[in-house]
């Protein structure tokens, strides 16, 4: 069985889980102004977006999905948080109808993708941009800042005495169910199986539209409640909120490890690439390594990423073979006639 | 409070938007040196910032400060800037000068690190006031908005209809603008000028210029174009010189002289105005070391001197006006290189 | 044992022969669907704004769609071959400034256009290497690339940036100018367009990029040397998106360090748009070009109907979602047609 | 006809103590094999012996580990298929690979269309060849038709078609007929043998063994990855082939248990699905075996699909045990008890890149539960058991199914339903590449099932196993319905006849 131990030791989340520590070690270690409470809690707040989005998605990719309208559909319940709130509403109210319009969200990129059978990529591209514009128009050039402030410290505050964010705990709760319902439950199982080979997974008796129909209904919701978060975190709701946080979202998440052909990949490489994004930009921020700097850096990680292992693979396939080979033939080779 | 017990907008209009001051000041007290003042622009290598920076930079060494610029390269990467405000915090800088993306999202951060003795000075675009101590404005709104509207209505001789092509909507230095430039309208002599239209560019070079096209398509008699953005001047003024309507429609706004150099040259834009950036840049500098030092809190009336550029009075909220911007043309633009 | 030869097969009697190319009248199917869409989008504009179809108008119409197209047809080849390239708008980008950069000091135009051809085609060749050989998901690889030429702009360039002012007369005049309502650079784009199509359906290998995308190991086991063609359908797309940056400095006399960010996703939607299936295989260069068409043609249809530009975004969307739905309910028509057929002679 | 080797004549083509390894699965061990112009040579094994490998190796796909291939006595090496193809050899490849975009036509002749000046595709004579082989294969496809939606066995036809459009000197074929019944076998076999005397050497895969002593010489025997013998078929039986093989003798083929038929437990009353099958109506009863024939393209896998409920009926109703099927909901027809082994193996029958377990696994997922979580260890040890029960051989079972051979990988499927324990069993070409040992196996394995009571429904193009094994048989002609076939009465021709349309239904 060594080989099993071989191949889960080169196991890409595997690796960039190790790498998570190890950037972490290093900068509690080395860098000034990281391993203190207030850093850190600004890593982990800065970081926490990103990381929600990152559990759904992880789940939607793995089913062979993609959803790049998830910044748009934070942004747009961010803009009816900020609209509702300036007509009156109570907060109380708005937050969950925003989070209901995450879901109305969600089920019209599942529809179009379920019952007209479009390319979810080519679905969420059109709904990125019109969920940003309807945004626009509900909000137009406002930025709502004047939240409740319990509501502000809940979202940009930490617990007393410690560096973690209030918020960081649902998230952990959120964490834990996504890796039980992804890792151990049936509906994970078939997920999987989706992604690998839709067709069968339907000759095998799953509900492959009803899953995937779900799986984008989540996603919303999730979003939804992402940008809710994003207002209040930021205290500011404005149309373009978490614009562009659909491509750090999958940037992290194929970091981690989840292959966009579906059907393979972690939940826990996908939350290790996030967090090993956000350290290293944290890092690299407090070494004064400039803005541009940091994006070739992680262009470079990303294209390490799926080098890596495949070389990794590479590597450990020619070590097999190499024993596997048969030892040098005893008998010399027959002469030819 | 509601019926409902839940809250509303209503329960929280208590807090008042102060300018954030601390202590008392002391106008005599000596200039500090061994500084460190980290300068956020709204986005590194965006030309007008990296003049304005350049400006501070040179005031903080004449100053025997040290500066440091840090920034995200997109102009709407709000979490981006957030977060940088966290690092310089971290690294205990003694003063940010920052030009904020947006009015709120920095607030906690920027509050968070007056906490932590840092002093914050907003310049070009401002925060919520009572999360810095002071806001260097290029010029004030008031100048801004009329005397563009009094260039544009002069080349136009008072007469025709005109647009403004802005950059973002969510844009709160020009929005402020806008309205002042529509209430100068309402001047009488202007009875003529008709404001047809506001469209935004998003300081996007591609979409200014189809707003452009836009614009001159559904209005065919449009007379002339505003644009008080360098993004979107810029863009109207490349496609009007490669159409049929240079010269014929007018094109006035804010632009560099770099900029427009070419463009007041063939005959596409008789005048434009601007700010020096670089003495923008200057007075954020000179203001963080003041405040500092101690020689100013931040309250309305209190003065400083700000070098060779003379006294400065902080005004309503913590605002501190630059002056007057400069107005260019083909007679002056080749005096000015930024 | 070699093919009989024509004369003595009555190719006559096999059913369906006689029948027109079925391939080739789902393609246009579906591009006629988007042309119509097109010109109904164009006559209501007309309708509504008398201005909109003026020599000015068209030409401003064609010289919108110039660059994206170009773009748009070398994502296509790549797009069938199951691949995708995210960082052409990068690229666009960085060989924007280097040409500007060449020109600025007093260089030759032509000069500067193959220079940032050139420098497409090193991009190019940079993410073809890496997909073919190191056999990675190109999704990944690209968006990889995407930040890093993007980064290496942005240290590159700076704040600096290159305006019309820099740029010799000629060059710039040359980005606006054309033959009455048609501009230079559209001419340039339809050259390469019809090029582009007339190989993909006339030349052997490429056939072989719509073979390898529509089954990779069928193509490896057929002998087509997949990595080759792989690595060719990227330096093609990196060298338009280069051609298409020196088009764009001549177009808009402007580049800074920012030129190019984001177009990725405009380049994809109107490949998308353009009935260019992601999963490889299928799709046609004209599609592209429609879409692309389509797509710059929103973005001036709108202001020029006077709508405010707060509802853009939102139209533009939601037009997109159509555009895709309408075009995947053909699709769907043609395969029940091709059912029932197949069904009746079977 | 004198044996080529006894003239002297020199292999075309040869494998010198080749050894092919796959990490630790040595699957090819010191094998030799020569092939002569003018000679059909068969190579013979079972599920997994090796019989891909080595035509893969032939083909320039695989790199040797060890050992020679020899192309007119001299030793070449092939960089990839493309290689092979320009020497002169011509592969079917056993499981089809086609471009389901492209046309019949260009499928054909990808990478060699005909040329008109400056390199230029001649589409017109590329369409006219296309249409020229399709007549001498005696089959009616459309070469402008894309190959998407193409039923297996017509993707096979075109890949004979491909195979036949080389100018080849060798024609490889692993399990052409695995798909095709009776009247395409021999039109294949007709053109395979104009082949041979036109001195064309062919070495043919088939585990019809009746087949192979229909059309070939000579035969190659593999075991386990080791070469066993090459000698001419002459004078051998089937049962000899069959102990080359096994390594063992064989008990009986057709295992046939009879059964009194219990109540009616599928009822499939007035199905039609517009364009494809109409107004098929018949009844499984419980122990019964009922077997469904007809031509390629008859639609009987369209009628298996429809009744499990991944492709939606238009009229008519379907029934398990009394109680009415949702339209198009395979789940509840799961839940009902049906089970269906899919034609398509690969795309249908089995996620190739998850393990056997949990390929396995995946029909079990909702009984396998234990407090809403997957039991790991009941879908391990339910795995494990029919993993065994149906002798896959495999290296440990958290392997992919990719790497198992093409038999192999159907016993994986069969485990994944019977696993289900149904009350009805659909099994569409259950036997389709499986090994001869395997597939009595399996037809012990049905019979058994229907003497405990599962009412069978076997759609097989197999004929022999059709008569074997079925207690009735359906018999289908371009989506009706024309036959019923009771046991006693059921013979090739009548059964033909029926198929062909030539009998009054
Ligand atoms: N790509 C691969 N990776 C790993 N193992 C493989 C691979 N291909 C084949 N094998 C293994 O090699 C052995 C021989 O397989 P092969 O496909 O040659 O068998 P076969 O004789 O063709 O069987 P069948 O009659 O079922 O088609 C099997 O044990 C199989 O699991
Ligand atoms: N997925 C599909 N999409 C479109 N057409 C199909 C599909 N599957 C089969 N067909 C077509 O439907 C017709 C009926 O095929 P079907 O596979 O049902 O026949 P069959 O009797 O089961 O024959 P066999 O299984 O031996 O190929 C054939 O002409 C086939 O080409
Ligand atoms: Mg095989
Ligand atoms: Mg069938």
């Amino acid at each position: 069985m060594a080989d099993t131990s071989l191949t889960r030791a080169v196991r890409w989340d595997t690796v960039v889980g190790a790498l998570l520590v190890v950037v972490l070690l290093l900068s509690f270690g080395f860098v000034d102004g990281f391993g203190n409470a207030l850093n850190l809690s600004f890593l982990i707040g800065n970081t926490l977006p990103i990381a929600l989005i990152a559990l759904p998605m992880t789940l939607l990719v793995v089913s062979g999905e993609i959803d790049l309208s998830v910044a748009s559909t934070a942004g747009l319940s961010g803009a009816v948080m900020g609209a509702l709130w300036n007509q009156g509403m109570t907060i109380e109210v708005i937050i969950p109808i925003c989070l209901l319009l995450g879901v109305v969200c969600g089920l019209v990129n599942g529809l179009l993708v379920t019952r007209l059978g479009l390319p979810s990529l080519a679905v969420t591209i059109g709904t990125m941009a019109a969920y940003r514009g309807i945004a626009q128009i509900v909000l137009g050039s406002d930025a709502v800042t004047d939240f409740p402030s319990q509501y502000l410290d809940f979202a940009a505050g930490r617990v007393d005495g410690t560096f973690l964010p209030y918020a960081f705990l649902p998230f952990l709760v959120l964490l834990a169910i996504a890796v039980v319902a992804l890792h151990a439950t049936p509906l994970g199982r078939s997920l999987f199986a989706i992604g690998a080979s839709e067709e069968a997974a339907r000759f095998a008796g799953i509900r492959v539209k009803r899953q995937k129909l779900i799986l984008f209904t989540l996603t919303g919701l999730m979003s939804s409640l992402t940008g809710v978060f994003w207002a209040l975190h930021y205290a500011s709701a404005r149309y373009d909120n978490a614009t562009g946080l659909e491509l750090s979202v999958v940037a992290a998440v194929l970091l981690g490890g989840i292959d966009f052909d579906g059907g393979k990949g972690t939940l826990g490489g996908a939350i290790a690439g996030v967090f090993l994004l956000g350290a290293l930009q944290n890092v690299m921020s407090l070494q004064d390594v400039s803005a541009q700097s940091q994006i070739v850096v992680t262009g470079v990680l990303l294209v390490l990423s799926v080098l890596a292992p495949r070389v990794a693979r590479q590597i450990s396939l020619a070590r097999a073979g190499r024993r596997a080979a048969p030892a040098p033939p005893s008998k010399a080779p027959a002469p030819t006639p | 409070a509601t019926a409902c017990g839940g809250t509303t907008k209503e329960d929280v209009k208590d807090e008042g938007a102060k300018a954030a001051t601390a202590g008392k000041a002391d106008p005599n007290a000596e200039t500090k040196k061994g500084l460190t003042v980290g300068f956020l622009p709204k986005q590194v290598n965006n030309p007008y910032f990296t003049v304005a920076d350049k400006g501070g930079e040179k005031a903080l060494k004449e100053l025997g400060s040290s500066y440091k610029e840090v920034g995200t390269s997109s102009g709407t990467d709000t979490a981006g800037q957030v977060s940088y405000v966290n690092t310089l915090t971290q690294q205990q800088v003694d003063a940010i000068a920052v030009s904020a993306q947006d009015p709120g999202a920095l607030c906690t951060a920027l509050k968070q690190a007056m906490k932590n003795d840092i002093k914050v000075v907003t310049y070009d675009s401002d925060t919520n006031p009572e999360c810095r101590n002071a806001f260097i404005s290029q010029a004030s709104a008031d100048d801004i908005g009329r005397t563009q509207v009094q260039q544009m209505a002069e080349q136009i001789g008072n007469k025709g209809e005109i647009a403004i092509l802005s950059a973002a909507q969510t844009a709160t230095n020009q929005n402020a603008w806008i309205e002042i430039m529509k209430d100068e309208l309402k001047d009488p002599k202007y009875k003529d000028v008709k404001l047809v239209k506001v469209a935004y560019g998003d300081d996007d070079a591609q979409k200014s210029f189809q707003q452009t096209q836009g614009l001159l398509q559904e209005h065919p008699n449009l007379k002339g174009i505003i644009s008080p953005t360098t993004v979107g001047i810029k863009a109207a003024a490349q496609y009007l010189s490669g159409s049929k309507y240079k010269g014929k429609v007018k094109l006035t706004g804010l632009g560099t002289p770099n900029d427009m150099r070419k463009y007041v040259k063939n005959g596409t834009v008789e005048a434009f105005e601007l700010w020096d950036p670089a003495k923008l840049g200057e007075l954020a500098a000179r203001t963080a070391v003041a405040l500092s030092s101690g020689q100013i809190t931040g309250k309305e009336g209190e003065t400083f001197k700000a070098g060779d550029m003379g006294e400065y009075t902080i005004g309503k909220n913590g605002v501190i006006d630059l002056g007057k911007p400069t107005v260019f043309t083909a007679d002056n633009v080749d005096q000015f290189d930024f | 044992m070699t093919v009989t030869a024509p004369e003595k097969a009555p190719a006559a009697d096999v059913p369906g022969s006689g029948a027109t190319r079925l391939v080739d009248r789902i393609f246009k199917m579906r591009e006629l669907a988007i042309l119509l869409v097109f010109l109904v989008m164009i006559a209501i504009t007309q309708a509504g704004n008398s201005e909109f179809l003026s020599e000015q108008g068209i030409k401003d119409l064609l010289l919108n769609a110039t660059i994206l197209v170009l773009v748009a047809t070398g994502q296509s080849l790549v797009v069938i071959t199951r691949n995708v390239d995210l960082s052409v708008g990068s690229t666009l980008g960085i060989s924007a400034f280097a040409a500007g950069v060449y020109l600025q000091d007093g260089g030759n135009p032509v000069v500067a256009v193959l220079l940032a051809v050139l420098m497409g085609i090193g991009f190019g060749l940079l993410n073809g290497l890496l997909v073919s050989l190191g056999q990675v998901p190109a999704l990944v690889v690209t968006l990889g690339t995407l930040y890093i030429i993007r980064g290496i702009d942005s240290i590159w360039v700076g704040s600096r940036q290159i305006t019309a002012a820099d740029l010799p007369g000629g060059f710039v005049d040359f980005g606006s100018g054309g033959i009455s309502a048609v501009p230079w650079l559209a001419l340039i784009a339809l050259a390469v367009l019809v090029a582009t199509a007339y190989y993909l359906k006339q030349f052997g290998s490429g056939r072989e990029l719509y073979a390898l995308g529509s089954n990779p190991e069928a193509a490896r086991l057929a002998g087509i040397p997949v990595r080759k063609r792989i690595l060719a359908a990227y330096t093609f797309c990196g060298a338009l998106a280069g051609l298409a940056g020196a088009l764009y400095l001549a177009r808009f006399g402007n580049v800074d360090s920012g030129t190019g960010n984001g177009y990725e996703l405009t380049v994809v939607s109107a490949v998308v748009v353009g009935g260019v299936v992601f999963t490889g295989g299928s799709g046609s260069v004209y599609g592209a070009a429609l879409g692309a068409l389509l797509l710059t043609s929103i973005n001036s249809v709108l202001p020029a109907l006077g709508v405010s530009s707060v509802w853009v975004l939102a139209i533009n969307g939601i037009l997109l979602i159509l555009a895709i739905a309408v075009d995947r309910i053909v699709a769907l028509r043609v395969a029940n047609a091709l059912k029932k057929r197949n069904a009746r002679h079977g | 006809m004198t044996h080529p080797s006894d003239t002297g004549t020199a292999p075309v083509l040869a494998l010198r103590d080749v050894s092919k390894s796959f990490g630790a699965v040595r699957a090819l061990r010191d094998v030799s094999l020569e092939l002569f112009p003018g000679e059909v040579h068969a190579l013979a094994g079972e599920n997994g012996a090796g019989k891909s490998t080595l035509i893969k190796t032939l083909a320039g796909v695989h790199r040797p580990d060890a050992g020679q291939v020899l192309l007119d006595g001299a030793p070449v090496v092939f960089h990839g298929p493309g290689d092979a193809r320009d020497a002169g050899i011509a592969v079917i490849y056993q499981e089809p690979t086609l471009f389901p975009d492209l046309s019949i036509a260009e499928n054909i002749f990808m990478g060699r269309q005909p040329r008109r000046a400056l390199g230029r595709i001649d589409h017109k004579a590329t369409h006219d060849a296309t249409a020229a082989l399709m007549l001498r294969l005696g089959v009616e496809l459309d070469p402008d038709r894309p190959a998407r939606g193409l039923s297996i066995a017509d993707q096979q036809i075109v890949e004979i078609a491909k195979a036949l459009s080389f100018d080849a000197r060798v024609l490889i074929m692993d399990e052409p007929t695995a798909a095709l019944t009776g009247s395409e076998v021999a039109r294949l076999f007709g053109v395979v043998r104009t082949l041979r005397e036109q001195g064309a050497a062919v070495l043919f895969i088939s585990h019809r063994l009746e087949e192979i002593f229909r059309i070939c010489k000579r035969v190659t025997t593999l075991r386990d990855g080791a070469w066993i013998a090459s000698e001419p078929l002459a004078g051998m039986t089937e049962d000899d082939l069959v102990r080359r093989m096994v390594g063992r003798d064989l008990e009986e083929l057709y295992p046939k248990q009879e059964v009194t038929p219990g109540e009616t437990a599928l009822s499939v009353r007035r199905l039609t699905r517009e364009g494809v099958f109409t107004d098929v109506s018949f009844e499984v009863r419980r122990g019964e075996i009922v077997a469904l024939a007809g031509l390629v393209g008859a639609g009987r896998t369209e009628v298996a699909r429809a009744v499990f409920g991944v492709d939606r009926w238009d009229a008519g109703e379907v029934e398990v045990d009394g109680k009415p099927l949702v339209n198009g909901a395979p789940s509840t027809a799961m839940a009902a008890g049906l089970a269906l082994v899919p034609e398509d193996r690969r795309a249908q029958g089995l996620v190739m890149d998850m393990s056997i377990e949990r390929n396995i696994g995946l029909t079990g997922l909702r009984t396998t539960v234990r407090a809403g979580l997957v039991d790991r260890g009941a879908e391990r040890s339910r795995s494990l058991d029919w993993a065994v029960k149906l002798q896959v051989k495999y290296a440990r079972i958290a392997d992919t199914v990719a790497t198992l051979s093409g038999g192999n990988q159907q016993k994986v499927v069969l485990a994944k339903w019977l696993a289900t324990g149904p009350k009805v069993l659909i099994v569409d070409e259950p036997t389709r590449g499986i090994d001869v040992g395997t597939k009595a196996e399996v037809h012990r394995l049905l019979s058994q099932l229907a003497a405990d009571g599962v009412a069978v429904l076997m759609i097989s193009s197999d004929l022999p196993e059709v008569l074997g094994m079925a207690d009735r048989v359906l018999v289908m002609h371009e989506g009706r319905l024309t036959a019923e076939i009771a046991r006693t009465d059921a013979t090739e021709e009548a059964v033909m006849a029926a198929a062909t349309g030539r009998a009054a239904a």
